[in-house]
């Protein structure tokens, strides 16, 4: 029953999002959405997704949609031509009805990777399944991962031909004392969230990703209070910074070629104490990324002013 | 009918509306929430069939959605980037038809 | 038999916490939409919001026996709190302060 | 030292450069781009002559093996592949350190880099959660590349490209999702092994044929592909139209061969061949209206890829010897392709460098003055064509031979068709090279980097027609496709 009502909440919020005239309200139905996904993940059993769609796929799309809007000039209501209509609903329903019938006569799995996967548990170094399979079992597509997030700063730069200075980073977005105080007794509540996220990693929900997103969010609350962290170190050891994670995890995936093993294999007695390293060099790089990620966006309106 | 394939069976609508959007709408904000939707729409069937089909939580497709949220996040930063570079240059929100 | 009574006491007070709780968010919800200007949108919302989360918090805390779930209820209330003040008095102050620059684009005038 | 021990060299190396190019200054990043670059033609190269001729290599990431693991795969074709993308990116690398203005290198090399990780791990990976993710790093390298220095029409053409990139991942990642729900397993050996037939798994692969189709830009999919390729930077154009686009294609054939398609759905092959045909007609017409010359180029691009298409309805037909001439004709059609593009699109790049401006009108008188990269162009086209003796001319007869004894006549007449009008849109940009106009008009010079790089990438494509028994011999080392073929 419960399940049912999700779901048409899902797809009354989504069907409002596109349709609704008002491009802002669309963004808050859309962060709605996001947020009634999180607990869609709680009934699935899947709290790790469930904290990741809160802090990345609702918290920081959220914020970078929200901070896009506000420089799109506002247009006229859409008016679209019929036959385009006429094709979006066809595709969209045949979509839907192709993929309903086909999942309602799906067969047995033939292959039982999930016992597999509890079978070889000991040996990944982490007690918590989604943590061994990330950072073990198929570390090699969270290295690529890290490397999409890393290439979409590099092709953000790409866009401008020249660096910016310095001067243009720092900008105080919002002058407000009450805003100053309460992030200054919050933001060590952040770091601690975020560190307690990391540690929890290894044997219950929670994780690299996860622990950044809190710190990328930290780290842009400071950025709004004028607290801006690229007025504070140079750019060069933010590059650094947003590196580390990525370069550190390259090293300690390669160095196991050194005794002949294959790449990524752990040294058996020291996978957790490895995969634990990785991850906190991860969380602090993805957090750096997440905030550059903010930051190149926000200063492109700058610019434009 | 389990909770699992309740929630693929939603994820299988939601896709469904992702594409409609997609195929809607000019305006590229709108665009880039509709690919989101489908996005979304996709986990939901990759945790939800894979759980129904194995009578329980499988941490693989779980990991794998992680992975995949963590990507759509860096694509969508990417899209709003140029799509804020397209704005400032062209002062519009959706792609002009003229061809050259 | 004689534990029957307590029982349903504490049920039924429960069952009254929580729905007091829900009409609350929909009092908010309703002056949200209602509401002409931001400040009183933003005063509907805060206020029924926080009270409405404090007795379903409190409705559930009457529903478990383990001290550690009612801390743990009690902490997301109060970081609700905390949060709401904050954006409420953000929204507010941005609001009031910055009448040139709205900070929402303009609503359509149709409703 | 054996080849496995080389494979992970070809995904760490360019990886390491992109981290270390994105943080260098830009001396430091040309030379270890330099470096790192001929690494990697010397890892593939020897990664070829190493290759062992009995069976596949299995290279188990983390020592787990398949199912629980990722597993590369590296066999003949792979191994082609690899070596096709070190010579390819080599040169375009090459061009690029004297083509791009200073200001541009630092955005260029890191893009650069990521996009030459995502075709390696693309050619290697055997899981197809990992292809996804090489997908993905893949696009938006690309994207990214398109849109470098962000003018105006450029980031046009990279916000279409990106849309319909990201549609085409989402529509494969979809078709991952039900063939995990339907089989339990990513691996793709294991998937071909227990793969069974069903609604499910008819619907997982039509969407990411549909996916990967919408990523190659097959007809009528393609409209985002002209302004892309024709729009960048003339190094990234021929990146993009030589190797990525086949990236996606590359998956696609793959997948259709391993799952046994082509005796499952004879129907579906006959339609995929229809669209190669009419993207044949369509991409020629179009590239015969163009006033632009990468325009042309890309219109070529967009006819070109109809050749691929007509591979599928070949590999269906019943006769064992018929299919093998098509997977051998194809890949050699694939890796001709890719070296004459990339090299028509450096001369293309070379010329208007000389001309100054990018029409075609501006080419008149450039045949007098700077035949050398008229020369190259010509040989490109000559490829393109399909004239003997380029490696365009064996493809189109393996692929003809086949076509002829499956008694398939009708593409046997879409392959001459479509060759005369490549013949027609090339022979137009010569038509306007030796046109002679007034005498007034400057010719710039290109360095000679950029003519010898161009030059290099089409005269291969012509020496590919002589060596064709070398690359054939690689396609036909043990791998799936051989054993699929029989």
């Amino acid at each position: 029953m419960i399940d049912l009502l999700l779901v048409c909440g899902l797809w009354s919020l989504a069907l409002t999002t596109l349709l609704t005239p008002n491009a802002f309200r669309a963004l808050v139905f859309f962060i709605l959405l996001g947020l009634l996904l999180t607990l869609v993940w709680i009934r699935l059993d899947a709290p790790d997704i469930a904290l990741a769609e809160a802090a990345l796929g609702t918290g920081i799309t959220g914020v970078l949609l929200l901070d896009t809007l506000k420089q799109q000039p506002q247009h006229a209501l859409l008016c679209v031509h019929r036959t385009r209509i006429f094709w979006a609903v066809f595709s969209g329903l045949s979509l839907t009805l192709a993929l309903s019938w086909a999942l309602l006569q799906a067969p047995a799995m033939p292959i039982a990777l999930d016992q597999t996967l509890t079978a070889q548990l000991d040996a990944s170094g982490v007690s918590h399944p989604i943590t061994a399979v990330l950072l073990n079992f198929r570390a090699y597509d969270t290295l690529l991962e890290i490397g999409v997030l890393l290439l979409a700063l590099f092709a953000g730069q790409g866009l401008h031909e020249r660096q910016h200075p310095l001067e243009q980073l720092s900008g105080a977005q919002l002058h407000n004392p009450f805003l100053r105080a309460s992030l200054a007794l919050w933001l060590p509540g952040m770091l601690l969230l975020a560190t307690y996220l990391l540690w929890a990693g290894a044997h219950q929900p929670g994780g690299a990703f996860q622990a950044g997103a809190v710190l990328a969010a930290a780290f842009i609350l400071m950025h709004l209070c004028g607290l801006a962290l690229d007025a504070q170190v140079s750019q060069h050891l933010l590059r650094i910074g947003v590196l580390v994670g990525f370069v550190l995890f390259l090293v300690v995936a390669s160095s196991s070629m050194l005794a002949g093993q294959t790449l990524l294999t752990y040294p058996s007695a020291w996978a957790g104490e490895l995969i634990l390293l990785i991850e906190l060099a991860l969380t602090f790089s993805i957090g750096l990324i997440l905030f550059s990620l903010f930051t190149l966006n926000h200063q492109m309106r700058k610019e434009s002013a | 009918m389990n909770t699992y394939l309740i929630f693929a069976l939603g994820g299988a609508g939601l896709c469904g509306i992702g594409l409609f959007g997609f195929i809607l709408h000019d305006d590229l904000l709108r665009r880039l929430i509709a690919f989101n939707l489908l996005g979304s729409g996709t986990f939901l069937i990759l945790v939800g069939l894979a759980q129904s089909g194995r009578g329980g939580v499988d941490a693989v497709p779980q990991a794998l959605v992680l992975t995949g949220i963590v990507v759509a996040v860096a694509a969508t930063a990417l899209t709003l980037m140029l799509i804020r570079r397209w704005t400032q240059l062209s002062q519009q929100s959706h792609l002009t038809e003229e061809d050259e | 038999m004689e534990s029957f009574l307590p029982t349903l006491l504490l049920t039924s007070l429960q069952g009254l916490l929580l729905i007091s709780g829900g009409v609350l968010f929909v009092v908010g919800s309703i002056g949200l939409l209602r509401f002409p200007d931001t400040c009183s949108r933003v005063h509907a919302l805060t206020k029924a919001d926080n009270l409405g989360l404090g007795l379903i918090v409190l409705g559930l805390i009457l529903g478990t026996n383990s001290l550690g779930v009612a801390l743990k209820l009690l902490l997301i209330w109060l970081l609700v709190m905390f949060a709401s003040t904050l954006s409420g008095h953000l929204v507010a102050w941005y609001a009031c302060y910055h009448p040139a620059e709205k900070p929402l684009p303009q609503e359509p005038s149709d409703d | 030292m054996s080849s496995l021990a080389l494979l992970p060299w070809l995904l760490i190396l360019p990886l390491a450069a992109a981290c270390l190019t994105g943080l260098l200054p830009l001396r430091a990043t040309q030379i270890s781009s330099l470096l790192v670059i001929l690494s990697q033609a010397l890892a593939s190269l020897l990664l070829l002559l190493w290759m062992p001729s009995d069976e596949p290599l299995f290279y188990s990431l983390g020592s787990w093996g398949a199912p629980l693991g990722i597993v590369l795969r590296l066999d003949g074709l792979a191994a082609a592949f690899l070596m096709m993308t070190s010579l390819i990116a080599s040169l375009c690398g090459l061009y690029a350190l004297s083509y791009l203005r200073p200001s541009q290198q630092p955005g260029f090399w890191p893009l650069f880099w990521f996009l030459w990780a995502a075709l390696n791990g693309i050619w290697l990976a055997g899981d197809l959660f990992n292809l996804y993710v090489g997908l993905e790093l893949l696009s938006l390298a690309a994207v990214g590349l398109v849109a470098l220095g962000g003018e105006a029409s450029r980031v046009k053409a990279a916000l279409r490209y990106l849309f319909a990139a990201l549609l085409g991942s989402l529509g494969y990642l979809l078709g991952v999702s039900l063939l995990y729900g339907a089989h339990g397993t990513l691996d793709l050996e294991l998937l071909a092994e227990v793969f069974h037939w069903g609604p499910l798994s008819a619907l997982a692969l039509a969407l990411i044929l549909a996916g990967l189709a919408l990523k190659t830009a097959f007809f009528p999919l393609h409209t985002w592909l002209p302004p892309a390729h024709a729009g960048a930077l003339t190094p990234v154009s021929a990146l993009l139209s030589a190797l990525v686009i086949k990236a996606s294609f590359y998956i696609a054939l793959r997948l259709w061969v391993e799952l046994e398609m082509p005796e499952r759905s004879l129907e579906v092959a006959q339609l995929l061949g229809l669209l190669g045909a009419g993207a044949l007609f369509w991409g020629g017409w179009m590239a015969l209206q163009q006033v632009k010359l990468k325009q042309v180029v890309a219109y070529s691009t967009v006819a070109q890829l109809g050749y691929l298409l007509l591979i599928f309805p070949l590999l269906s037909s019943s006769s064992s010897e018929a299919s093998h001439l098509a997977s051998q004709g194809g890949w050699l059609m694939l890796l001709s392709h890719a070296l004459a593009k990339a090299g028509m699109f450096l001369a293309a790049g070379n010329l208007i460098l000389c001309a100054g401006r990018s029409e075609l009108s501006a080419l008149a008188g450039l045949s007098r003055y700077r035949p050398m990269n008229i020369f190259a162009f010509g040989l490109a086209a000559v490829s393109l064509m399909g004239l003997p003796p380029s490696g365009g001319f064996s493809a189109k007869w393996l692929m003809l031979q086949s076509a002829l004894i499956s008694g398939q006549w009708w593409w046997i007449l879409v392959i001459l068709l479509g060759s005369l009008l490549s013949a027609a849109y090339l022979f137009r940009v010569f038509s306007h090279t030796y046109l002679e106009t007034q005498d007034s008009v400057q010719f710039g010079q290109p360095s000679l980097m950029l003519e010898l790089c161009a030059l290099t990438l089409a005269a291969l494509s012509i020496l590919l027609g002589f060596f064709a028994p070398w690359p054939l011999a690689w396609f036909a080392l043990p791998g799936p496709f051989t054993e699929a073929l029989g």
